[in-house]
């Protein structure tokens, strides 16, 4: 490109900004986020076994370049799988604290989302978006993989969405 | 260094299998007849017994009936029938207690939304899930 | 609420107006009133477990005397395991035993005599008072039961495991009980030499329940009596780490208890 | 002369290799651990409280949801807590359906612990394979009850759902697959030195020990003590099937291993025997009072489920509800003893020692 940066004034250059390399690159930005979104190894219950049952041979999350990585740090998305509990709920919100910006958090089954099955329940919390923001819940009991795939698939539309309208995205 | 040379051997063997993976999102998955994913309702069917309600085990299930629009006719029909999602687990005992099929399981699995507030199914929700009906009750 | 859905259940049934879409439901809806949970309360609906049993007992009760003594059953059981498709149609269970004997005969469980056995050994190694009750609880597989006196019951259990004639080393469950007017203590002790069971049970006091513990006898009663405490409030003397394993030591009053009032109500 | 420190160090509760939500606060010494608290409660969720206030047929999913690897054996055991009390007989297609399911149960869940375990200490693939295999007995259990892992299949008096056509077929093909793959297991991995050195003579117990921490399943029986409540106290129609207790010797990390994998052997073995026995035809409820009400009294049961002696204690005051329910939970007995162990033990072996133990935390606590 023989263009010459220089030269540019600067309402040109926030034109720029704001019209073309701006979008594209939360554009490729979020392209790339949502086809490596890594979600934190970190499971609480009983659909922490189907969690598992994606990331093996059978439903195989590293298709969608989803990598379940140990620590939080290395992470980008928090899959909560099972049911929270009060004295668990403030270790979620530490975790959710330690992984870097962008986050994103699914609510996977029924506890994580409302409490599920315990709801009248002394000792759980109802829904784990009283501790952390959730973007996508799926419901079920546990839900099967092929629904948890289908949420993180849902969860890549609504990163790419998000990037490309600006956006936020709470409801259909 | 045996040991460690027959499982090399196992793994290699391994390599010329098939693969397992399903390929799901760009192929449906087919779910065996019995898989339970969500209910569908049918309004007309429902004698208002309300058996489901007190079976429900987390309470989930909501529903009042009205009086029968025929004044010849007893009975009552459904008016409002709602399913809390959120906290459904799935147990199906509602459709196992119910005496005219009225509730019935659907292998629709692809739940996920990005409000909570989607999860809860009102009657013309169940009612319009009319895709792959569980045949056996 | 409940009673007005009840009614509208019943008025229901009493229909033969169904919607026509449901015709072929409607043998099955007519049928269903007692089906309905909530119609218990028409005594006619109801087959109490209780009519149930009396009735099955007499058809029963013939049969009794023919059926062999739990140790012989256990051998024929194995002699006829070897060969399982013959007896297809009456296996033979332990459990029928209890059951085919109506009560009014009172005739006493086959465990009867080991439970006397257990109570003489007691009373004769500690005192004759240590055991305030013991009985063959029938419709526990015929568990013998000793209730111990609060002031024997470690020593009770101290004998039911060292003693050569009881043996019984393994403890297999240990919690605590709520009911309204006094606490229990339920354990279940097992011996894999003799291959028998005992059930070993306390009453404390409501307000203020104590109870040594059975963690110095058997290490693993610690975390189930830990799990006593946090729950129900049972505090045990001298247990070597009393906590409140599950839910936290800042947790507000003992949910299992019947009159639990949750600390922090949510919506 | 290295100077060392006492230091102290969380293990969980978010740990990878914790299997759910665990802690384990470490006081180590260098490399030493010199004593191990064990903080559980994490996914405490009051089941027992709210069972008090649940029709019995009601708790049946609730039981799924406590050891949700082998959901087959709880609702095994609060419905045969509740037959004993009611007295209620069960027909033989239903026994035979509960066994199979149980026995396909406690594979799935044995296949969970192998793959598992594996990763902790090191190798990757095993569970890739291992989970390969248990997707087929999901599938399998699946379209028998509809879920994949909280079935509330059985009911009191019998089960839900009657064999679907061919399903017995695909159990039988299934069984010399198996059996197949279990061998290649060992080929793979038993043998690998780097394994072996792992788990040998790691986290070791004498069968005094065992019993002083009411130890069950496999942990006691590597021991050497041949104690499996399937053959002890018969339930069910075990008595029909011949089958052997698989016991260890050393009470090892190693011993634990082969118990299991031996167990899983057995498992099939109870299978093939079921399917050959599998009652043509035949009802799959027994005669069940359509409201459930057993009499006033108390029952304790107690069966094999894959983790160890899973027991169900029910106070009934005769009414819909029971009064007290509790549940013996295996994995919270067993996991007592992890202190003992790991004092002295080097930190490396804690990972070890802990899968070993075989723990589900929803057990756990309850």
């Amino acid at each position: 490109m023989d263009m010459n940066l220089e030269a540019i004034t600067a309402q040109e250059r926030d034109e720029m900004h704001r019209n073309v390399f701006f979008i594209t690159l939360e554009q490729l930005k979020s392209w790339a986020r949502s086809n490596s979104l890594w979600p934190v190894q970190f499971g609480l219950a009983c659909c922490a076994i189907e969690m598992m049952g994606v990331g093996a041979s059978h439903y195989d999350l590293d298709r969608f370049g989803s990598i379940f990585r140990s620590s939080p740090r290395h992470s980008d998305c928090m899959i909560v799988s099972g049911t929270v509990t009060k004295k668990m709920a403030p270790i979620i919100r530490r975790l959710y604290d330690q992984m870097p910006e962008p986050k994103w958090v699914i609510a996977m089954g029924s506890c994580a989302t409302a409490g599920g099955p315990y709801f009248y329940s002394y000792s759980v919390v109802k829904g784990v978006d009283q501790v952390v923001p959730v973007d996508v819940y799926i419901p079920g009991c546990p839900p099967n993989p092929a629904a948890l795939i289908y949420g993180i698939n849902k969860l890549q539309e609504k990163i790419r969405y998000e990037a490309k309208t600006g956006k936020r995205v709470t409801n259909t | 260094m045996k040991g460690l040379a027959k499982g090399l051997a196992y793994t290699i063997r391994n390599m010329s299998k098939e693969n397992v993976s399903y390929s799901y999102p760009d192929e449906p998955m087919p779910m065996p007849d019995r898989f339970r994913g969500i209910q569908k309702f049918y309004p007309e069917k429902c004698i208002v017994c309300n058996q489901c309600v007190n079976i429900c085990p987390t309470d989930c299930i909501q529903l009042t009936g009205k009086k029968h629009p025929d004044p010849n006719r007893k009975g009552k029909i459904i008016e409002t029938y709602d399913i809390n999602f959120e906290i459904c687990i799935l147990c199906d005992l509602c459709t196992e207690v119910c005496p005219t099929e009225a509730i019935v399981m659907t292998n629709n699995f692809e739940l996920a939304d990005y409000s909570r507030d989607e999860h809860f199914k009102d009657l013309r929700w169940l009612d319009e899930n009319d895709t792959h009906i569980r045949e056996e009750n | 609420m409940t009673e007005e859905q009840d009614h509208q259940s019943n008025q229901n049934q009493e229909k033969d107006t169904v919607d026509p879409k449901a015709k072929d439901n409607i043998e099955e809806a007519k049928e269903q009133p007692a089906d309905n949970p909530l119609n218990e309360e028409s005594p006619e609906k109801i087959t109490t477990p209780s009519d149930q049993q009396s009735s099955t007992k007499k058809e029963r009760s013939t049969d009794t005397k023919s059926e062999p003594s739990p140790t012989e059953q256990s051998q024929t059981e194995k002699s006829k395991s070897d060969k399982p498709k013959s007896e297809h149609t009456k296996r033979p269970r332990k459990k029928h035993t209890k059951k085919d004997q109506p009560p009014e005969k009172k005739e006493p469980s086959p465990n009867q005599p080991i439970l006397d056995h257990y109570v003489k050994i007691i009373n004769k190694n500690l005192s004759k008072d240590a055991i305030d009750d013991a009985f063959v609880n029938r419709s526990s597989k015929e568990l013998p039961t000793i209730v111990a006196t609060p002031k024997y019951y470690f020593s009770i259990a101290k004998l039911l495991r060292d003693h050569e004639e009881l043996q019984f080393h393994f403890l297999s469950d240990i919690h605590g009980i709520d009911y309204e007017s006094h606490m229990e203590i339920y354990a279940y002790l097992y011996s894999m030499s003799r291959n028998q069971s005992v059930a070993l049970k306390v009453k404390l006091d409501r307000e203020n329940p104590a109870i040594s513990s059975l963690a110095p006898l058997w290490k693993g009663a610690s975390w189930p009596e830990n799990e006593a405490y946090d729950l129900l409030g049972i505090s045990f003397e001298n247990h070597p780490d009393l906590k409140r394993i599950l839910l936290g030591e800042d947790w507000e009053g003992y949910p299992l208890r019947k009159d639990y009032e949750p600390y922090d109500v949510e919506v | 002369m290295i100077r060392t420190e006492e230091m102290l160090l969380n293990v969980g509760p978010q740990h990878p290799s914790t299997h759910g939500v665990f802690r384990l606060v470490v006081k180590v010494d260098g490399e030493i651990i010199k004593e191990a608290t064990p903080v559980i409660g994490y996914l405490h969720r009051g089941t027992e409280k709210l069972a008090e206030d649940l029709q019995y047929t009601q708790i049946i999913p609730y039981t799924d949801r406590m050891d949700y690897l082998s959901a087959m054996t709880n609702n095994y055991v609060i419905c045969h807590a509740v037959e004993t009390l009611m007295d209620l007989e069960v027909p033989e297609r239903a026994e035979y359906l509960r066994i199979i399911a149980m026995e396909l149960g406690r594979i799935a869940s044995h296949l969970v612990w192998y793959g598992t375990y594996l990763m902790d200490i090191g190798t990757t693939s095993p569970f890739l394979y291992a989970f390969r295999e248990r997707e087929m007995i999901i599938n399998l259990l699946n379209e028998l009850c509809g879920a994949r892992l909280t079935f509330n299949y059985m009911r009191i008096g019998g089960v839900k759902w009657d064999a679907p056509e061919g399903w017995i077929d695909k159990v039988r093909e299934f069984i010399p697959y198996m059996r197949e793959q279990l061998d290649g297991y060992h080929e793979f991995v038993t043998g690998n030195e780097i394994f072996l050195n792992r788990v040998k003579g790691v986290g070791q117990y004498t069968q005094e020990e065992a019993i002083q921490y009411s130890l069950s399943g496999a942990n006691l029986r590597c021991t050497g003590i041949a104690y499996d409540l399937r053959k002890a106290e018969p339930y069910s129609i075990y008595h029909r099937f011949e089958f052997d207790i698989p016991v260890g010797e050393t009470g090892d990390a190693w011993a634990r291993y082969q118990c299991r994998m031996a167990e899983m052997a057995e498992s099939l073995k109870i299978l093939e025997q079921a399917v050959e026995q599998f009652p043509e035809d035949g009802k799959i409820m027994g005669k069940v009072p359509r409201i459930i009400k057993p009499p006033k009294g108390e029952v304790y049961v107690r069966i094999e489920s894959p983790r160890g002696e899973i027991g169900c204690y029910i106070a009934s005051e005769g009414k819909k509800t029971p009064y007290r329910l509790k549940f013996r939970r295996p994995s919270f007995y067993n996991l007592q003893i992890l202190p003992k162990l790991l004092e002295g033990e080097n930190m490396a072996n804690l990972i070890a020692i802990l899968g070993g133990v075989d723990i589900v935390l929803g057990e756990v606590d309850g």
